[in-house]
């Protein structure tokens, strides 16, 4: 383990960002986002969660995906070229972290997802423990220890140190080309490191959702799940806007579109959200009528489908931004909760 | 600006003109022979109130680096009140573009009847002329369509 | 609230109405939901308090479907939105059995949270019973307050006023909250120069992840199918791939609901990136205001909307470049 | 470009004025105060221009006999405005001499002390626009 | 996917002068769907609409690009064409390469580039159009006149005899305008009077023909052939059915200091008046502004000493409101003020006139009897100046800009009356130009100075300075001997110009027909068609169109009957297709649109909607077709784009958009 000043922190991302695009949480018009890194980006570590998680890294919003081009009668294809140089994501949090693993699942199962696999294999993250998680949080439920990100490499910020471990070969590489700026930890840091994760796990303990319960979710539970008439009550107040999705870590659906720019046509993907009505839109129309039909598809996504095929992985991390960001305060906790409530009343 | 660079840049204008006075003004014009740079290209609409502001947005996110409205006098409307609603519309969203930062002088409003040729064909010269000292369009137009 | 709840019952019971439209209690302190109560036993969560900032009006659409009254719960500035729907034809006024309830300014918990108070366990000075000049907020860090006024939402330091614009009775008591100019922010803003307010809206626009929150909050954007949702403009999008359509969609928005937009600030509040939008209507607003005579939508459903009507002197476009 | 041609192109900048919108009428000749003591008379004036017949103009008396009364200004139906042209040839001359700037200074020095205060003012206020 | 033609037309010179026709046709072929290009010297030829026709048959064209002229000029003959070809005509859409790009560029390398962009953009557009079928309308067989001078009365008089019902509305208390006025008229030197009465009593005889006198109009609604308009008849205080003209009451009328307006003031009338004696309706009015009664109360002697008992002070405007197929616009002409020339001492001095008066004092019902003589005095003149181009041709605002045409005739025909009446009195006359093309008209000039001796100088009046002794010193110049010319007159008459009347431009708004910058209304084709309105289902006639004298306005006159009879003659008109249509799905019912529509073409229905797969009833807008005239201003405030204009539709334009802006 190694460890830099917080005051050095500059130093270190000076470093990074010299042989390679460093991005991490910026703040812009008092809101915390992750961007690229610049001299006068002002970085914000404070913040627990940036509004969007930072899949956007791996899985821009929007992306070309190729190009034509026109010239006379003759057309041309020219495809986007691929991500070739390396980047560093400095300060991703353990239920982002995993919210990688979830959308590594649909973009890299076969067929792969060339785009997606070309930024994984060149992107290096440096995750960092939550300092002080929020009353928001359950990544508990979802069995992540956010006093111990699973990263290429891990930072801790306890008072004004930063303490930083190398997990993987990529983490080490990293650690390599930055190793001048950083300092060897010695136990007595360990030592500080420990403290402050089981400082972190005994919050997660008192946090509110951090009890919650997914049984009933787990098993052969589609048709009884998708037919409950709780959903007609449950996606009332739904506005049917995308804010869920949009701040979503593994939310991963997109769009393709074309975009006529003059001088040629542009396919492009974007993100969508399946709570917008012309998602899935067809020739024929839609196959998802009603905003309740379309409320309930991402949240058995979320718990049942996704669960289903990729060996009982949620596809929700319990990062919470849903919970703050609804318009409407609706959420995936609110849904469980009405679930588990209409069970034990059966029960 | 350079001379070389004022020659260089040859800028897109699009003009709206109502087909019963503005159309037909710069119909006059041109049987007058009265010149106006190749840079103004005019699209026809039925009156000035068939101009959405989308179609203005639209021409600016293609690239144009101005775009001018052309109806009949007020109170001249064929339809009446056509230009009264475009008028009202118009200064919304010149006003809009103003405070979010796009230069003024980008977007036009004149009143031109089926008489005056000259009238159509001076504005055009100004127009032009001011797009020229604003230079090219940078704030309102999507990357993508740019060369 | 009692009171409230106590009348909602009364109008289950004998049949005035058929539901009830207001707030049910959240899983938090502060996130209260819109709901329907169809019932008596489950009006047991329905809940008004100062979290309970969301415009019922808009849910009026959908529920003027329904068969019997609605009783729905109005703040003052949400009666405006009720009023221009009713002027729009998109609601029902038989429909609708329109309770005015009190408002002392409605709580914005980013505003909270900005103030680094987290973890939020429990807030008590929200209720409508309380005096609205404190919140006590104790977090699993401690206990902490801040002024009931500087957690209030932007739109209610520039409040319309307390008067319910449209009602059939009024429940609840109302506290005077505004404290500064409307136009004050749209003012300063005009007064940058070209490259300042480009920049500013650069910025701030560059945030929008187009999820459409302020769009479908909105209840003048009440549109069966938006235009940015249809391919009749091959306007469809739903990707910032450029600066452009942000703009695109911020300045058409406006547009579409200039003269028709009563300033209810849903937008500003439900933006999950905390772009003020109330800017873009505010602007036009304020131009309507001066180029063609005080206009509040909402306020009188038989006015002429001014984007609707004129007069043969109205200002030419050429006044935005005189202004300076 | 002709000297004279440059000459009756400075004339037509100076005065702003397009000698090409003369219909002949005479109405400049017909009102003008100082008419019998021109050899070129205000409405001939115009064709010189319009003919870039300068140095006749440079030469003639009218150049000096022109009270710039601008009776003809005023009066003139096509707004050709010979009285300016006239005057714009005055300052050719006085350019051509290289006075092209008077100075403050130098104006008490011109003035004749006879003259009315009111003349000047008048003028002053004439030829400013 | 369309399949176009583009058609490039070299006009002779016009275009291939200045835009490589060739290259046009080149380029087009390159753009999405065009499967045909090609050149040809005169595309609205006879050969040329046969290529078109020709192209259409063999390669099956669905659309088709004319790259030519302004549409305004062709677009109906190239759209006939596809007609025939069997194609719809509405799938033709016209590049504008010549008077918006060959005739205002210079350089063939610039001129060719726009000239490819605007073909680009015609054929983005067509690959959106979609055929379109007029709808027709009926056609109101009445039409309306307005204005009763001699122009209105010439074309309800043929529009009459035609068979068709016409109404006139004059402004006057009598019908005759301004030839009424007049003395004798050039060349033939014929009383006005006796030429104009006859007319005047044919009209008011004529069983199909309706007269509003002392009326105005005051609305007008609806189209081409169904135009709705309100007629506001002023109160006359006198019962037309009643009255017999008898005249008593304007012979005892105790107020007789009104200016009278016929005699353009130059003497008084009574309270209650009619204008002159064979005023039509020979029924008179009252002036309320100088009747007694109506002003103090007190008097009454009109109403006692009329036998008839056709006083009636309570009469009120009336408003009568009537439908008509086509109006005639013939809303004559009027002097200008002289306020803005000072220079010709008209305030200072009655005895510097205008030639209208000069009509009067020389007509024997003048306020001199015709009798020559000043009206300071009362003295005969002995030198007599005439001061041509008054206020005309003027390049600045305090005239008018154009030649008003008949002052030259008129002031010849003046001077020789007055040389043949009073050998005595010399007359001399200031002239810029002579301008005499007409039938015998140089002729008639040319016997004023040969035969009559009136001196023409030519050269302009700088000043006229009222002396001490009554006369008038002129001062003008003689531009060919080169002089300043100083003289003594008695009299001097300013050829004053004319304007149209007061109040055109109102009328032109009511009736939403376009006027120029001097009041004239426009005329739909300078050339071409001279005598319609560019809005349907309006002529015009006389000169509200511009200066003419009174056979041209007789000859215009009957044009523009022709012209309504024309429209008046056809039992359904074929109304413009391009009409806006609301997308059922898409429309909220919000009643914006219904707020914007001139035409009230808008309404509202309650229906069963199925929106892919939900049914439910909506409010949702309905257009009326044949009301709506396209002008598009519901589509811009229609917030979800449910409103489109078929033939101008938001994808047709924002195609045109992107094609130039590439």
């Amino acid at each position: 383990m190694y460890k830099i000043a917080k005051e050095n922190l500059t130093a270190l991302f000076r470093l990074i960002a010299g042989a390679q695009e460093l991005y991490l949480p910026v703040k812009t018009a008092e809101q915390v986002n992750f961007g690229v890194w610049s001299e006068d980006a002002e970085v914000d570590l404070d913040t627990l969660k940036s509004v969007k998680s930072p899949k956007d890294a791996f899985f821009p919003q929007s992306e070309n995906l190729y190009t034509c081009r026109k010239d006379g009668k003759k057309i041309s294809i020219e495809p986007e070229a691929l991500k070739e140089q390396n980047f560093v994501i400095f300060g991703m949090k353990a239920c982002d972290v995993r919210g990688v693993e979830v959308l590594d699942k649909v973009f890299l199962a076969d067929p792969i997802d060339t785009f997606y696999a070309a930024r994984r294999d060149h992107g290096t993250i440096v995750a960092m423990a939550c300092h002080e998680p929020e009353e928001s949080c359950f990544c508990k439920v979802f069995g992540i220890d956010c006093a111990e990100p699973a990263a290429d490499v891990a930072t801790w910020m306890v008072s004004d140190q930063l303490y930083w471990k190398p997990l993987t070969e990529k983490g080490e590489a990293l650690t390599k080309t930055v190793e001048s700026v950083l300092e060897a930890a010695d136990d007595a840091d360990e030592k500080k490191v420990e403290e402050e994760q089981s400082a972190i796990r005994g919050i997660v303990e008192k946090l509110p959702y951090s009890n919650l319960s997914l049984e009933g979710w787990n098993g052969d539970v589609l048709t009884e799940k998708f037919d409950s008439a709780l959903w007609e009550e449950l996606y009332k107040p739904c506005l049917a806007c995308g804010t869920c999705t949009f701040v979503c870590p593994t939310c991963q659906c997109y769009d393709i579109k074309d975009y006529d720019t003059g001088h040629g046509v542009q396919r492009y993907r974007c993100w969508d959200s399946c709570m917008y009505s012309d998602f899935t839109m067809m020739a024929h129309g839609n196959n998802r009528t009603s905003q309740m039909q379309r409320f309930r598809q991402r949240f058995m996504h979320k718990l049942v489908y996704f669960p289903a095929n990729n060996d009982g992985m949620y596809s929700c991390v319990g990062c919470g931004r849903c919970v703050e960001k609804c318009p409407a305060a609706l959420n995936i906790v609110k849904v469980i909760k009405a679930f588990e409530k209409q069970g034990g009343e059966k029960a | 600006m350079s001379i070389e660079a004022k020659e260089e840049f040859r800028p897109k204008i699009v003009a709206f003109c109502c087909n019963w006075c503005s159309y037909a003004g710069a119909d006059l014009a041109g049987s007058s022979r009265l010149g106006y740079p190749a840079d103004v290209k005019i699209i026809r609409v039925p009156c000035s109130c068939r101009v959405n502001p989308m179609f203005i947005l639209r021409a600016f996110e293609k690239g144009a680096d101005g775009v001018i409205m052309c109806g009949c006098h007020p109170g001249d409307c064929h339809y009446s009140t056509g230009n009264y609603y475009a008028r009202r519309r118009m200064t919304l969203l010149f006003s809009m573009l103003d405070y979010i930062g796009v230069e003024n002088g980008r977007t036009r409003v004149e009143w031109v009847s089926a008489a005056e040729g000259v009238k159509f064909s001076t504005t055009m010269n100004e127009f032009v002329e001011k797009i020229h000292s604003l230079g090219k369009n940078v704030r309102l137009g999507d990357l993508r369509c740019r060369n | 609230m009692q009171e409230l709840i106590k009348r909602a019952k009364e109008l289950l019971e004998n049949g005035t109405v058929a539901r009830v439209l207001g707030w049910k209690a959240g899983d938090l302190p502060y996130n209260p939901e819109p709901a329907y109560f169809d019932s008596t036993e489950s009006l047991a969560d329905f809940v008004y308090n100062g979290f309970c900032g969301a415009n019922l009006s808009k849910y009026m659409i959908e529920a003027s479907k329904l068969e019997g009254k609605t009783l729905v719960c109005l703040k003052p500035c949400d009666t405006y939105s009720f009023n221009q729907l009713l002027k729009e034809h998109r609601i029902d006024r038989d429909k609708a059995y329109v309770i005015g309830v009190g408002c002392k300014g409605k709580l914005d918990i980013e505003r909270i949270r900005k103030m680094g108070i987290k973890g939020i366990e429990q807030i008590s000075g929200a209720e409508m019973e309380d005096e609205a000049d404190t919140l006590t907020v104790s977090t699993i860090y401690g206990e902490k307050s801040c002024k009931y006024a500087d957690a209030m939402l932007e739109r209610c330091h520039v409040c319309k006023g307390k008067e319910h614009q449209v009602y059939d009775e009024l429940i609840g008591e109302s506290k005077e909250t505004k404290d500064a100019d409307r136009f004050a922010e749209v003012a300063r803003i005009e007064t940058m120069t070209p490259e300042e307010k480009f920049a500013f809206f650069q910025k701030e626009l560059s945030k929008c992840i187009r999820c459409n929150a302020c769009r479908n909050v909105c209840p003048a954007c009440s549109c069966r199918k938006c235009v940015f949702d249809s391919n009749k403009f091959d306007s469809a999008q739903k990707a910032n791939v450029d600066s452009f359509e942000e703009k695109m969609f911020h300045i058409i928005r406006a547009f579409h609901v200039a003269g028709r937009c009563t300033d209810c600030g849903e937008c500003s509040r439900v933006c999950p990136q905390g772009i003020p939008l109330h800017l873009f209507n505010r602007k036009f607003i304020k131009d309507i205001d001066e180029f063609y005579g005080e206009y509040q939508a909402g306020m009188d459903i038989n006015a002429q909307s001014p984007l609707t009507d004129f007069t043969f002197d109205d200002v030419e476009p050429g006044i935005v470049g005189e202004r300076g | 470009m002709s000297k004279e041609k440059k000459q009756a192109e400075l004339i037509r900048e100076i005065s702003g004025a397009n000698p090409l919108k003369c219909m002949k009428c005479g109405k400049c000749s017909a009102t003008c105060p100082a008419y019998a003591e021109m050899d070129i008379k205000p409405h001939q004036f115009v064709s010189y221009v319009a003919n870039e017949d300068i140095e006749a103009l440079v030469q003639s008396k009218s150049l000096w006999k022109c009270l710039s009364c601008f009776a003809c200004v005023e009066r003139c139906p096509r707004d050709v405005q010979p009285g300016k042209l006239i005057d714009a040839a005055r300052q050719v001359v006085v350019r051509q001499r290289g006075e092209n700037y008077l100075k403050a200074d130098e104006i008490p020095e011109l003035l004749d002390p006879e003259l009315p205060q009111q003349l000047l003012v008048s003028a002053f206020r004439r030829y400013r626009r | 996917m369309q399949r176009i033609g583009v058609f490039v037309c070299h006009c002779g010179s016009n275009i291939a002068a200045t835009v490589d026709v060739k290259k046009v046709a080149e380029m087009a072929l390159l753009e999405p769907g065009v499967v045909h290009a090609e050149d040809y010297q005169y595309m609205c030829s006879e050969a040329g609409q046969e290529k078109i026709i020709e192209a259409i048959r063999e390669k099956n064209l669905t659309g088709v690009v004319v790259c030519s002229c302004s549409p305004r000029m062709h677009e109906t003959t190239f759209r006939k064409a596809a007609e025939k070809a069997g194609l719809n005509p509405y799938m033709v859409e016209i590049a504008n390469i010549r008077e918006h790009c060959s005739w205002i560029h210079k350089d063939m390398e610039e001129a060719t580039k726009k000239a490819v962009i605007l073909t680009r953009a015609a054929i983005a557009k067509v690959n959106l159009n979609t055929p379109l079928k007029p709808g027709e309308s009926r056609v109101t067989k009445r039409a309306l006149v307005i204005g009763g001078g001699i122009a209105g009365i010439q074309t309800a008089l043929d529009i009459a005899d035609a068979g068709y019902e016409v109404d006139i509305v004059e402004r006057e208390p009598s019908i005759g305008g301004r030839m009424s006025q007049l003395d004798k008229t050039f060349p033939t030197l014929d009383c006005s009077a006796c030429i104009l009465t006859p007319k005047m009593v044919e009209a008011s005889a004529h069983e199909k023909i309706n007269i509003y006198t002392y009326s105005e109009v005051e609305k007008v609604s609806g189209f081409v052939g169904d135009f709705t308009v309100d007629i506001r008849k002023k109160a006359r205080y006198v019962d037309m059915d009643k009255c017999t003209g008898c005249g008593v009451c304007q012979e005892k009328c105790p107020s007789k200091k009104a200016p009278s307006e016929f005699n353009r003031g130059l003497n008084t009338r009574s309270a209650i008046y009619t204008p002159f004696a064979q005023a039509i309706p020979n029924v008179p009015v009252i002036d309320t502004n100088s009747c007694i009664k109506f002003k103090t109360g007190k008097c009454g002697v009109c109403s006692k000493v009329c036998q008839a008992g056709a006083i009636d002070y309570t009469q009120k405007d009336e408003i009568v409101s009537q439908k008509y197929g086509a109006i005639v616009v013939a809303t004559g002409f009027d002097t200008i003020k002289l306020d803005n020339y000072d220079e010709y001492a008209y305030s200072q001095s009655k005895d510097v006139i205008t030639s209208l008066e000069l009509e009067r004092i020389m007509n024997a019902a003048g306020p001199t009897k015709g009798h020559l003589e000043r009206l300071s005095d009362g003295k005969a003149p002995k030198e007599m100046v005439f001061i041509q181009c008054v206020g005309s041709r003027c390049a600045d605002d305090r005239g008018k800009p154009y030649c008003s045409k008949i002052c030259c005739m008129y002031t010849a025909k003046h001077a020789m009356l007055i040389r043949d009446k009073y050998p005595d009195v010399n007359v001399t006359v200031f002239y810029i130009d002579v301008r005499t093309p007409g039938k015998n008209f140089d002729e008639f000039y040319r016997r004023a100075v040969e035969q009559y001796g009136v001196n023409y100088i030519k050269g302009q009046v700088g000043k006229v300075i009222p002396q001490p002794n009554g006369k008038l010193l002129v001062q003008g110049s003689d531009l060919l001997d080169n002089r300043q010319i100083l003289k003594e007159a008695d009299m001097v008459v300013l050829a004053t110009a004319i304007e149209p009347n007061e109040g055109v431009r109102k009328i032109a708004t009511m009736l939403t027909a376009s006027i120029d910058t001097n009041n004239f209304l426009t005329e739909a084709h300078a050339k071409l068609r001279p005598v319609e309105s560019p809005t349907a289902g309006i002529f015009l006639s006389g000169v509200c169109q511009g200066p003419k004298d009174i056979p041209e306005t007789v000859a215009q006159a009957g044009a523009a009957a022709v012209k309504a009879i024309g429209l008046l003659a056809k039992d359904k008109l074929l109304t413009n297709p391009c009409t806006a249509q609301s997308d059922e799905l898409l429309c909220n019912g919000c009643s914006t649109c219904a707020n914007v529509c001139p035409y009230g073409a808008i309404s509202y229905e309650e229906k069963e909607i199925n929106d892919h797969g939900i049914r439910e009833t909506r409010r949702i807008a309905v257009v009326n077709s044949a009301l709506c005239q396209g002008c598009g201003a519901c589509t811009v405030t229609c917030p979800s784009g449910a409103m489109d204009l078929q033939g101008f539709s938001n994808r047709q334009i924002l195609a045109e958009v992107d094609a130039i802006c590439r």
